[in-house]
Order: C-alpha cells, then structure tokens, then sequence
C-alpha cells in the first residue's frame, strides 16, 4: 500500500532533510525559551502584590494558552501536514472541555 | 488458509472466538453477547410491566423493583443497544469502505472483551450482594446513600465496559479515516459509515466524562472522599452535569447508527440513491455537535436557573431541523422509487412515523417551563422509548435482517420476520402511547407502584397487555434464527437483489481477508454504478498480492479478564481479606499482559496469492 | 508491510517514520483521537476541581497550601523534559539511534524527579496540614486532579522505560518508530495538561 | 400490509380521541386539569406545543402514507429503475426554514414563561409582608415532607395547606437524598436538592380547588429509594380568611389528651421514644436537622396516614404495628420497641386526637 520511499535520490535527500531537521530543532529551542519565559512571567505576576486579581487571573490563563499554543504547533507538530485529523479531533475535545469548564463555573454557584 | 471451510472441533471453535481479532467474528461476539443482555433487559421489562399490571401490587417488592428498573435502563443502553450497533458497525462497515479489517483488530478485541467482562461483571450483582438501584442515571445523593455493594457493581461494571466502548470508538475513527480503498473519499461513503464515524466521535468526547464521573462517585462510595458530600463541601449537582454531558450525546450515539442503518436500507429498496445525501451527512454532524450543548435539559427542575434553562431550551430545540431534514430526505428517497416491501424495509418504514412522534415529544420536553410537569413523569419514559425502541431497536431488526446474509450467509425467514414485525409493532404502540397520558395525568417514574384511585389503572393496564406483545415478537425472532441456522439455505452474492454498497460485492459471508484485490470505487453507491454499467463486480484497484493478515491472540482477554478481578478486588477491599490480593493479582494481570503485548513483536502473516488464486476461479491480474 | 524488514539505513530511513507504514499511521491517527478524548477527561477534572475550589469544610485553603517554589522548580523540570524529548524525536529522524535512547533516558529521569517532587509535596499537605483526599471536596478534587496527571507521568515514564530497554539492542526500525513517536506525544501531552494545572491550581489558587 | 398500516394509524388517532375525551385523569392530580396560574401557563404551552407537534406529525404522515402507497413495486415491475434523483436544494430549504418558524413560535413563550416562572425576588425581599406573599419552607425527606411556616414559626407535615387565589413561595431543601417537588394540578416541579435551596411560587386558584376535591395530591417525583412512589403528600388550599384562622390555630395549639385510653397513649408516646424524633407542637423550635419525623400535630386531622393509607384508626395501627409493609425503607421501622395490642390501641387514640382546628 503506502510507499516508504521518499525521493528517487536518496543522498540529496538526506543532506537536506538533516538541515531541515536542525532547522526545526532550532526553532523548537526558541519555542522552549518562550515557553520557559512566559512560565516565569506567570509566576512573577503571582507572586507580585502590585495588580489585582481580576487582571491576574485572565493574564495567567492567556500565558498558558499561549504556551499551550507553542507545544501543539511546535513540539508536537501539530502545524505539519498529515495533522488535519489530529487538530480536528483535538479542537472538538478542546471544545467540549471548554464547554464543560464555562458550564462548571457558571451554573454551578451554590 | 481457507479456514473457513474448514470443519473444526467446539474446543477449537471457542478457542478461535476468544483469540480472534477479525472484524467479522468480533461482530458476531457482539452480536450474540448484545442480544443476550437485550433478552435480559426485556425480561427485566417485562417484570416492571407485570408489577404495574395493576395498582397495589406486590408481584415485586419495592427495593427488587428499583433494581430492575435500574438494570433495565442500565442494560439495555450500556450492554444491549451500543453492542448491538456495535456488531452492525463491526460486520459492516470495513466491507462498506473496501478495507480488509479495521485499524486495529487487536484492539477490537480487547474492546470487545472489556464490555463483555464489563457487562458480565455489572450483571452479577444479581447473584452477590444484589443490583444496583439507583436508576440508570445513579444520581450522586441516592447512590451514596444505597446500602450493600450493587451500586459500586454499576460503577466498575460500567467503569470497565466504558473503556471498552472508548476503544472501539477510536478503533472505528481510525479505520474510517486510514483505510478507505482508493477512490473512497469522504462524501462517496455510505450513510452507515458516515454515521459510525460521527458516533464513534461522540463516543471519544462523552465517554471521558462518564468515565470522570464514574471515578468520582467509585471514589466517594469505596474510599470516602467528599465530591457529592455536602457537609464537606461537596456537590451532588456536579455529578448531575458529568452523567448528562456524557449521557445526552449518548442518545444520539444510538441513534445516528440507526439513522444510518435506515439510509441503507432504504435506498435499496426502494431502488433509488439516497435524497440530498450532502444534506444528510451535514445533519448528521450537525447534530453530533448539537448533541454537545443541551445535556442541562435533563435538569430543568434542577434549578440551575432561567437564564440556563432558556439557553439549553433553545439549543434543544435547534436539534429538531437538521433531524427534520433528515426525516424529509428519507421520505423523498422512496418517493418516486420502486418500493418493495421485504422486512428490513418494512422496519425502516415504519419507523419513520414513529420516530417523529417519539421526536416531536421531545422537542415538547424541550420547552423548559412545562419540562417542569413533564420532567420525571410518564411522559418522558414515553417519549424515550418512542426515539429507543422506534428508532435504535427497529433499527437493530431492520439492520440485522438485512445484514444477516453478510454476518451468517444465510437469510432469516421472511414470513416470520413479518409476524415478529407486526407483533412488535402493535405491542410497541399499545404499551408506550399510552404512556405519555399516564404522564401527563400525573403519573411519576420510577414508581415501584401506584395507589389505586387516581385514575391510572386503565392505562397501565393496557401498557403491560402491549409489552407482552412485544416478547411474544421476541421470541418469535428467537425461533427463527433458530430455525435459519439449522435449516437455511446458503446465500450467494448480494442476496437482495439490489444492493447498492460494497459488502454487497463480495461472496457472504466474506472471506476472512474481505476483499481479495481491494476495490476501486468510483462514486456514492460504488457497485450500484457498476451495475448500471453492466458489470458484475467491481473493478480491482490493485494487482492480486500477498495479504496481510493480523494473528488472533489470548492477551486481549486476558487483559480484560485482570480488570474483571481487580473490580472485585476494589468492591471487596474491606469486606473480605482476599480483596487487596485481588486488586493486586488483577492487576498484575492486566499489566503482563500489556508488557507482553508491547514486547513480543507481532507481524502478522500473509496469505499468499498463490492460494488466494487456487482458492476460486482466481483474481484479475 | 513487506518492506517493514528491510535493512534501514539513514538514506533510505523516511522523513516522518512515525508515519511509514500503515500501521504507523493508525497508531498516529488513533493515539491524536485518544488525546482528543483524555482532553474531556482532564476537563471533566478541572472542571470538577473549579467547582469545589473554594469547598474547603474549613480545613486548609488553596492559599494555605501552594507555595511558589515547591510549583516553580517541578514545573521546569516538566517543562524540560518536554524539550529533551524533542531533541529525541529529532536524533530519531536523523536515523540516530544512540543519540535517541540517551536523551530519552534524560526525559526518563526529569520526570521522574518531578514524580518524586510530587509525591513530597502530597506528603507535605497530608502532614503539615492534614489536608487529605478526604479532608474536604476541595481536597477531593485536588488530589483527584493532580493525582491523575501525576499517574499519566508514572505510566509516560514506565512506557519509555519500557521502549528503551526492549529497543537497546535491535535498534530503530519503521516497526518501532511509530511507538517512541506517540511515547514522546503521550509526553508532550502530559507537559500540557501540567501547564493547566499549574496555572489554573496553583497559581490562581494562591491569588485566590 | 400497507392496508393494515393506515388502519392502526386511524386506530391509534382514535384512540387518543377517546382518551382525550374520556376526561384526562382526575382534578387532583392531573396536569392536564390545571388549577392555577402556573398550571395554567403550563397547560397553555402544552396545548401550544402539541398543536404544533401534531402539525409535524400530520405532515409527515400524509406525506408518508402517499409514498408507500404510490411508489410501491407492482407486479411487472421487477425491471423497473426509477430515477436517481439526487436532491432538490427547493425542497430542501423549504424543510430548513418551516420547522425553524415552527420552533420560534414555540421558542418565545417557552423562553417567556421560564423566566415568569423563576420570579421569586419577593421571597429575599426584606419589605416582604407574610400577608401578601406566604413562604412556605418544604424540606423533603425519605419519605416524609415538611412544611414550614417561617413567618409564623409553625411547622408541619405531610398535609401542606395553602391560602388560595395568591402567590404561595416556596423554599425547598432535602435533608437526606435528592426528591423533587410536585403538585401536578398546581404547577410543577422542582427538585429539593442536597445542598442548596431552590425556590418556586404556585398558585391555588378557588374555583379550581374546590372542583377538585379536598385535597390536591403532590408526588415525589426524584427517585430516592424504594418508597420513593409512597412519597405522596397532600395539599389543601383554602381561602385567605381560612388559613389566617389556620395559622393562629397552629400558633397557639396545644397537644391535649381528652379520654384516659388517649393519656396513656400520651403517656406511651413518651416512654416508647417517639417523642425523641415526633414533635407534636406545631411551634417545634428544634433545629431542622433534629426534626427528623413529621411532625404529629395535627395529626387528626391528616387526610393520609404516612401519606398514602386512609386516615382511620385501623389504619393508624396498622402503621405503627408494621411500617415497614407500608412504607419499605422509611426511618421508623425498627426504632423502637413492639409494640403491644393495648399499646398500639392507646396510642392510635392518642394520635387521633392530636388536632388544631378550633372549629
Ligand atoms: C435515542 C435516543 C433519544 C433521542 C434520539 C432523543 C431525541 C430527543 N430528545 Fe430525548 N431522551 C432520551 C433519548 C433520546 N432522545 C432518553 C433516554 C431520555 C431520558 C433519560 C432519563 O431521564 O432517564 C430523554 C429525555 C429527554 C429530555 C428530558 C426530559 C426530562 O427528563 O424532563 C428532553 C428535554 O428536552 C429530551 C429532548 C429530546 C429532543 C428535543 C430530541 C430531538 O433529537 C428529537 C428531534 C426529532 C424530531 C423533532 C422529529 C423529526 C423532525 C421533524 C419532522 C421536523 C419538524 C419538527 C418540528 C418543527 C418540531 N429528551
Ligand atoms: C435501549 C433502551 C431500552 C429499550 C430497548 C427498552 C425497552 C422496553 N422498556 Fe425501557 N427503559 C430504558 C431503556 C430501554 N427500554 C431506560 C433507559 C429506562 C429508564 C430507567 C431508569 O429510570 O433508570 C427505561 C424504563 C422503562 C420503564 C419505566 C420504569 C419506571 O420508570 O418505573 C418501563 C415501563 O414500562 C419500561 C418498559 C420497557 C418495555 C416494555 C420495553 C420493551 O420494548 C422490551 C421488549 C423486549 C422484550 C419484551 C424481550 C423479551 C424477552 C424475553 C421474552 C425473554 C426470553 C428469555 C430468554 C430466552 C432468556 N422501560
Ligand atoms: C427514628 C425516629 C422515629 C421514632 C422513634 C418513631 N417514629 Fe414515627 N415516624 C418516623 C418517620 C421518619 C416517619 C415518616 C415515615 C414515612 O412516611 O416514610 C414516621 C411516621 C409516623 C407516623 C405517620 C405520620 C404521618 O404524618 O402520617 C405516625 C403516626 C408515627 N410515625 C407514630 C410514631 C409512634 C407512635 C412512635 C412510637 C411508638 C414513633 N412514631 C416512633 C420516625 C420515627
Ligand atoms: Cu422522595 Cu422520591
Ligand atoms: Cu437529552
């Protein structure tokens, strides 16, 4: 059935999927120093006694968000080809647990 | 490798069964195991209906009747109607696509092995320390509060076989997704695949809840933590919200196969291609979405408040065009078409009307200020059964007759399929009709009985007279599958005649390997069109090769079998001492299992072309 | 697959063999569906835990409990191995076996520090505070929560073990290429939901 | 085959005819006999929604029963292929847009009346006068209720009894496991949860009340355990002027013991225990947790014993006999010794004496 083999030229190939490769890994060293960032952003705004909850909260929900962004595009990469189904399905689940978490904070108060 | 035509010993035979990771056998566990507990549940039924014959009765004793009616929802949603899907799905929907198994047969299996321990695990509590008696529903005050063990059965039982269901879900996503055969793009599938994978996508985003809130009331009852225990805080409401965002889709995961299974069969016979099939597969996902954001009506007299009550009220509603739309479709399908009037087709029909009324009541429960008189009445037991047993349990009949030929390659008897239908028919309509008056007079559920006096005597009566009608059908069937095996005749290819999709192009039953050059589909009804274009089957997409095959294996079982012990071992932790052993030993079970299954490499074989051409007239080239 | 015993070297290794073969690819498919899945799961989790967050039966609260550097250092440790696991997917598309393995065994290793630090925290609240899975709902859904991520880490963690020493000696192959690809997903995954749980638990927990 | 199709479906419309007519199910207890503004809007929405169900439903048969009558295969036919239509975007929109103008005339009043129904401001408001607008607190326990008055600080059980004709609020709580609480003819439903109050108003209409007998019934209707279909109370709705009357009666009633048979059962009642969960002072002032039986004041003149039996002494001995035949599961069962036949003949005396009415 599917074909294993890539190119008709296989040491070309080679060579330049190994830059590709260490290109992607560059990349992925930025998106961790990102990620690492915004961790410490989020923490330091905890910690500070300056702001008031009501921006704290959203903004430390957004770093995350954020940061969840980089993980699904970069480190699982999502943002590939071949990924339609995965980011479809993982979306819908995303939707339902949004769904769940608003339902859970709104209509349940007592 | 033509195993099949081979004559084997019973050992050999059951062996084969517990190892196998072949759709079609799997399909045919299913289908046994569903419709052992669907027996089981309407006989469960049939009790309830006994007891509330007549006012005052004590044919049951009020905490017996409260098990029964639970094990009967319980049964009948978790162990009789999914399963049964799930052996259509199984037999069926790998031969509509052109593959030659689902993505993962051994995971199949182990689904399937899961519900059956699952199931048979949930049942037991008949024999040990009695059922569960919390309703179906099992909410969190009621199942804290219910002595003994029965409800911990519902939460392990339910707890096991759910996983197995989650399994099967994503076994049949993945198959849809990966393995069409060439030229099968998404929008030439059949209906009952389309509404297999949207079900199966139901399944993947429901069942996690279910399996959340199952954890927590297990974890309440057997390790005292405090999710549903007001005094600590807790709130029973939640439990409420986790059971009907898992339990609202869970409807529509019944019914969508079904739906499915109509828009099969109708086509067929009444020999023309489905009516606006873009249409249907828009309804179909649209109401899987739908499906996401309405379960709060199932609580409208838990207070949640207007505002809640509005919104979930309206998105209720919305439910009833893309369900419109799909009932108008079916109509326009056998309009104008060559309608013959042969069983499965006579279900479908059939169904038709029925679903609507049962449809109609529920957008009638959807308007949120009079749910408040409907809400845990009559009524509601009406309209359920109208939109269960008219729509998923005809389907089930409709799905098996027509079917039948490709899981046993045999036919069932037309005449007493019909007496089965009629019986069934009537009963159905004489025992539930009647029942969203009994509602509406001010009847409640889940009544052990009534007092005489009030007014509902009549009607109750009339509703056991129709459900006695409906086992008298039952068993009929029984007697004809009976029958059919000892004494049918062996049927050919596309023994109706006027099959329109690719299980139809293939000898029934299938060969073990399905399709012995995969097909080449060039269309919505892919063997209709090479029908219209004089061919008798369909053209191969690829040469005749060596085929894959996955081997059959023990683990799945195993595995299944670990998680039945350590349900016994958690129920019985404090009771007894052998109950932490067990927790351990079936675990320990489990996981070897697992760990081999992950370290012993499994290839497969091949079956050779050399046999497949020697095994007939031979394969094009 | 025929050519699944082919001899493989870093010429004819393909660009994504997590996704060579078919069954490769199922597994791919099926492992995202299921992550799609364990992602109501943990919604239903966190859900649970907002609901009940400020359900203390007296006992301790959320801001009695959390302190900053306890959640920060467990946080990075995750978060690394987030990354080691990723230069393992990288070595892995090289056809660089070696390199593989050993940055598996770093991601092994940070994570089960993580565990550990984990289970001494737990120990922590059990003891200085007698905050308990059965103290208040609020403990319930607490040690529910974190307690379930904190089992997908120990099984993330027995499962890459596991592929490493059964893998050592017959090195990468299009068979086993798709289970070290969904071990390091089944990670990242893991990486996500902690990112949840330290913002929604911990922080907003200690702002209150 | 086809014949015997249309023939159920007359049958069955038919059916429903006679059903309807035949009067549905009895004043007391049928939501179809509503008997209050909340019934009525109820009721109103119903008939509204039906309506358009059986529009549906018309439609859709007709529409049905041509096709398979037309379009069925006969003889000669066997060669026939029809055409493959494919769709028809017309059509197709037509059956979009219908059923959605159908549903936004059902939305809006459904949308108006949920909200008119959750109006229950006046309860929390601090310039509320009992006079104007009673809250009644109903706390629902297995499988008992009790009604309590806070306004006057009186308490009762089983028997709820309202002033007709006015907004009567309602605070509900379960002591125990979720019930739900229902008076079919009046209006329902609202689930007395475990861990929070919810709140309702109904209406008694006069007219309607008397029509409809002594009592209307109410149900619990929330499975909560194997009485959960025992669960009955009863309501009695009288005027204004009545009930002010009622409630001095309860404000200044006294349990007194007229006959020597009813002392010694007064006598019985103390020593037995039952006094430790029955109160038998409408002004039971024990906190809601320790009131954990109905209580018994006035019980004489309860229209139900236990809810469900007939209120005669044969009855009442009966239940203090065996609950446990009665009422499977229920909390008394068991709680105190047996009890002799004099014994159960004194006490039953007693009870039945146990009323507040000054008429
Ligand atoms: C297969 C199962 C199934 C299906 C398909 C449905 C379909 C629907 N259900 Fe039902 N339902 C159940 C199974 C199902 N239900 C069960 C088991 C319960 C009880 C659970 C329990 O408490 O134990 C329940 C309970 C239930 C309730 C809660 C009642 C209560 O407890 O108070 C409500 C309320 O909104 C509801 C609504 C609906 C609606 C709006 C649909 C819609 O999807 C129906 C849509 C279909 C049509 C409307 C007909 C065709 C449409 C047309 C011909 C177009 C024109 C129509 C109009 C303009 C109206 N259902
Ligand atoms: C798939 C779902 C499904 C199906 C098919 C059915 C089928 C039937 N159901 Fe049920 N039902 C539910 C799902 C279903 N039900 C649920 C979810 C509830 C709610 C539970 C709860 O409140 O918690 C419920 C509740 C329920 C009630 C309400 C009980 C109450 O509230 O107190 C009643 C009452 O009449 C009833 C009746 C029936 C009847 C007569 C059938 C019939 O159609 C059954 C027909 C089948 C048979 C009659 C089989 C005959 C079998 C034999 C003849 C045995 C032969 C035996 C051997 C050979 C071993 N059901
Ligand atoms: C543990 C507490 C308890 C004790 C002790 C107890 N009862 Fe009860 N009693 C109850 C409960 C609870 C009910 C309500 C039962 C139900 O309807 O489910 C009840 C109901 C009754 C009723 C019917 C009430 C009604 O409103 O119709 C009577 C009469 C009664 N009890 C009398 C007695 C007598 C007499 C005794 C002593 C011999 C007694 N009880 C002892 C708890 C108790
Ligand atoms: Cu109380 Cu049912
Ligand atoms: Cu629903």
């Amino acid at each position: 059935m599917a074909n294993n083999h890539n190119s008709a030229n296989p040491k070309v190939d080679l060579t330049y999927r190994r830059k590709k490769n260490a290109e992607d890994m560059k990349h992925q060293i930025i998106t961790f120093s990102m990620m690492i960032f915004l961790t410490i952003i989020a923490f330091i705004a905890v910690g500070y006694d300056g702001i008031g909850e009501w921006f704290k909260i959203p903004f430390i929900i957004t770093l995350a968000v954020i940061q969840v962004i980089f993980q699904l595009y970069y480190f699982m990469h999502m943002s590939h080809r071949g990924h339609e189904a995965a980011a479809l399905f993982l979306f819908s689940g995303v939707g339902v647990a949004g769904l769940t978490v608003l339902a859970f904070m709104t209509i349940i108060w007592w | 490798m033509s195993t099949l035509t081979q004559k084997k010993g019973i050992g050999a035979t059951i062996w084969d069964y517990l190892t196998t990771v072949d759709h079609k056998k799997i399909a045919i566990l299913y289908l046994i195991s569903g419709g052992f507990f669907f027996l089981v549940g309407g006989l469960e039924a049939m009790l309830i209906r006994i007891q509330l014959a007549v006012p005052d009765n004590d044919f049951v004793s009020a905490g017996l009747y409260n098990e029964i009616l639970t094990m009967h929802g319980t049964t009948m949603i978790f162990l009789a109607a999914m399963p049964l899907l799930f052996a259509l799905m199984n037999a069926v929907v790998p031969l509509q696509i052109g593959a030659r198994d689902v993505a993962f047969p051994f995971l199949n299996s182990l689904g399937f092995w899961l519900f059956f321990f699952g199931g048979i695990f949930l049942n037991l509590s008949w024999f040990l320390d009695g059922a569960p008696d919390a309703g179906w529903t099992s909410y969190a005050s009621l199942a804290l509060h219910s002595p003994g063990h029965g409800v911990d059965f519902y939460l392990l039982g339910l707890q096991v076989s759910g996983i197995g269901t989650l399994i099967a879900g994503i076994n049949f996503l993945v198959t849809i997704i990966n393995m069409r055969a060439p030229g099968m793009t998404y929008m030439r599938m059949p209906l009952f695949t389309w509404t297999t994978f949207v079900a199966s996508a139901l399944i993947l985003f429901a069942f996690p809840a279910l399996t959340v809130g199952l954890a927590l009331l297990m974890f309440d009852r057997l390790f005292d933590t405090a999710f549903f225990n007001p005094a600590l805080g807790g709130n029973t409401v939640i439990w409420e919200h986790l059971f009907w965002i898992f339990g609202h889709p869970e409807v529509y995961i019944l019914i969508l196969p079904a739906f499915g299974i109509f828009s099969d069969i109708l086509p067929v016979f009444a020999r023309k291609r489905l009516f606006g099939y873009s249409s249907m597969v828009f309804a179909t996902v649209l109401i899987g979405f739908l499906g996401f954001m309405v379960w709060a009506h199932h609580m409208f007299t838990t207070g949640l408040g207007p505002i809640a009550n509005a919104i979930f009220a309206v998105a209720t509603m919305a439910i009833a065009v893309p369900t419109g739309i799909k009932i108008f479709n079916w109509l326009f399908t056998i309009w104008g078409g060559s309608i013959r009037f042969t069983s499965p087709m006579i279900w479908s029909v059939a169904f038709i009307p029925t679903f609507v009324m049962g449809g109609v009541t529920g957008v009638m429960l959807a308007a949120a200020a009079a749910d408040y008189q409907y809400h845990d009445t009559y009524f509601v037991v009406a309209h359920f059964h109208y939109v269960i047993v008219g729509g998923v349990v005809f389907s089930l009949f409709a799905g098996a007759i027509y079917w039948w030929p490709t899981m046993f390659g045999k036919m069932l008897n037309e005449k007493l399929n019909i007496v089965t239908f009629i019986l069934f028919f009537i009963g159905f309509h004489l025992t539930f009709f009647i029942q969203h008056f009994l509602g509406l007079m001010g009847m409640p559920r889940r009544v052990f009985t009534f007092l005489p006096g009030q007014g509902l005597n009549v009607g109750n009566a009339i509703s056991t007279v129709g459900a006695f009608l409906m086992a008298a059908a039952t068993i009929i069937l029984l007697y004809n599958i009976v029958l059919t095996a000892i004494k049918g005749k062996k049927v050919g290819m596309d023994p109706w005649g006027d099959g329109r999709t690719l299980e139809w192009a293939i000898p029934s039953p299938p060969p073990e390997y399905n399709f012995k050059q995969t097909p080449l589909v060039r269309g919505l009804d892919a063997l209709w069109i090479e029908k219209m274009e004089g061919n008798k089957e369909m053209t191969p997409a690829e040469p005749l090769g060596d085929i894959h095959m996955p081997n059959g294996s023990i683990l799945p079982f195993i595995m299944s079998f670990g998680l039945f012990v350590v349900s016994f071992g958690l129920m019985y932790r404090e009771d007894y001492s052998w109950g932490l052993a067990a927790i351990f030993v079936g675990f320990i079970i489990t996981l070897a299992a697992m760990f081999l299954r992950s370290i012993i490499d499994d290839h497969g074989y091949h079956i050779h072309k050399e046999d497949l051409m020697n095994e007939d007239k031979g394969g094009k080239a | 697959m025929a050519n699944v015993e082919e001899k493989l070297t870093a010429e004819n290794f393909p660009a994504s063999p997590e996704r060579a073969t078919l069954e490769g690819k199922n597994k791919f498919t099926g492992f995202w569906l299921f992550l799609g899945g364990e992602t109501v799961l943990f919604a239903s989790l966190f859900a649970t835990f907002l609901a009940l967050r400020e359900s203390t039966a007296g006992g301790a609260s959320t801001q009695d409990l959390f302190e900053i550097p306890l959640v920060f250092v467990a946080t990075m440790l995750l978060l690394t191995s987030s990354l080691t696991s990723v230069y393992a997917m990288y070595h892995m598309k090289n056809f660089n076996f070696g390199k593989m393995q050993l940055w598996l065994i770093i991601t092994v290793l940070l994570g089960f520090a993580f565990l550990l630090l984990e289970i001494y925290e737990f120990n922590h609240y059990v003891h200085e505070f007698e905050f308990t899975i059965t103290s208040s709902a609020l403990g319930s859904a607490f040690y529910t929560l974190v307690g379930t991520h904190g089992l997908h880490v120990a099984f993330g963690l027995l499962w890459i073990t596991t592929l490493i020493v059964r893998n050592a000696k017959r090195g990468l192959s299009l068979y086993n290429a798709p289970k070290y690809y969904l071990a390091s997903l089944y990670w990242h995954f893991i990486d996500v939901v902690w990112v949840f749980i330290f913002t929604v638990v911990y922080l907003m927990g200690m702002v209150g | 085959m086809r014949k015997w199709l249309t023939k159920w479906r007359l049958f069955s419309l038919f059916a429903m005819l006679t059903l309807v007519l035949a009067g549905c199910g009895e004043p007391f207890l049928s939501t179809l006999k509503p008997a209050g503004e909340v019934a009525d809007m109820q009721y109103d929405l119903m008939v509204l929604s039906t309506l358009i169900m059986v529009v549906v439903i018309a439609v859709v048969t007709v529409i049905f029963i041509y096709v398979i009558v037309k379009f069925r295969r006969r003889e000669g036919e066997e060669n026939n292929i029809p055409v493959q239509v494919e769709g028809n975007h017309k059509l197709e929109i037509i059956w979009t847009v219908i059923p959605i103008l159908l549903l936004i005339v059902l939305t809006v009043p459904v949308v108006s009346a949920t909200f008119k129904l959750a109006e229950v401001d006046a309860i929390d408001d601090e310039n509320r006068k009992p006079e104007d607008a009673i809250v009644v607190n109903v706390r629902a326990n297995l499988y008992w209720w009790e009604f309590e008055y806070p306004d006057y600080g009186v308490v009762t059980s089983q028997d709820l009894i309202v002033p007709t004709d006015e907004r009567v609020y309602f605070n509900l709580i379960a002591s125990d496991v979720k019930h739900s609480f229902w008076i079919p003819s009046a209006g329902g439903k609202m689930d007395t949860n475990t861990e929070n109050v919810n709140q309702m108003w109904l209406t008694f209409d006069s007219e309607r009340a008397d029509q409809a007998g002594e009592y209307f019934y109410g149900k619990c209707a929330e499975l909560c355990g194997p009485s959960h279909g025992l669960m009955d109370f009863k309501v009695k709705a009288i005027t204004r002027d009545e009930f002010d009357q009622w409630i001095s009666d309860m404000e200044t009633a006294e349990a007194v013991a007229s006959t020597d048979l009813a002392v010694q059962g007064e006598q019985l009642f103390e020593e037995k225990g039952c006094i430790a969960c029955h109160a038998i002072s409408p002004t039971d002032e024990r906190p809601a947790a320790a009131r954990t039986a109905p209580n018994l004041a006035t019980f004489g003149e309860r229209a139900r014993v236990a809810g469900i039996l007939d209120h005669n002494a044969e009855n009442v001995r009966n239940w203090l006999k065996d609950p446990e035949t009665y009422k499977p599961g229920n909390k008394m069962t068991n709680t105190y010794d047996t009890l002799s036949d004099e014994e159960l003949d004194a006490l039953t005396e007693y009870l039945m004496g146990l009323k507040v009415s000054s008429n």
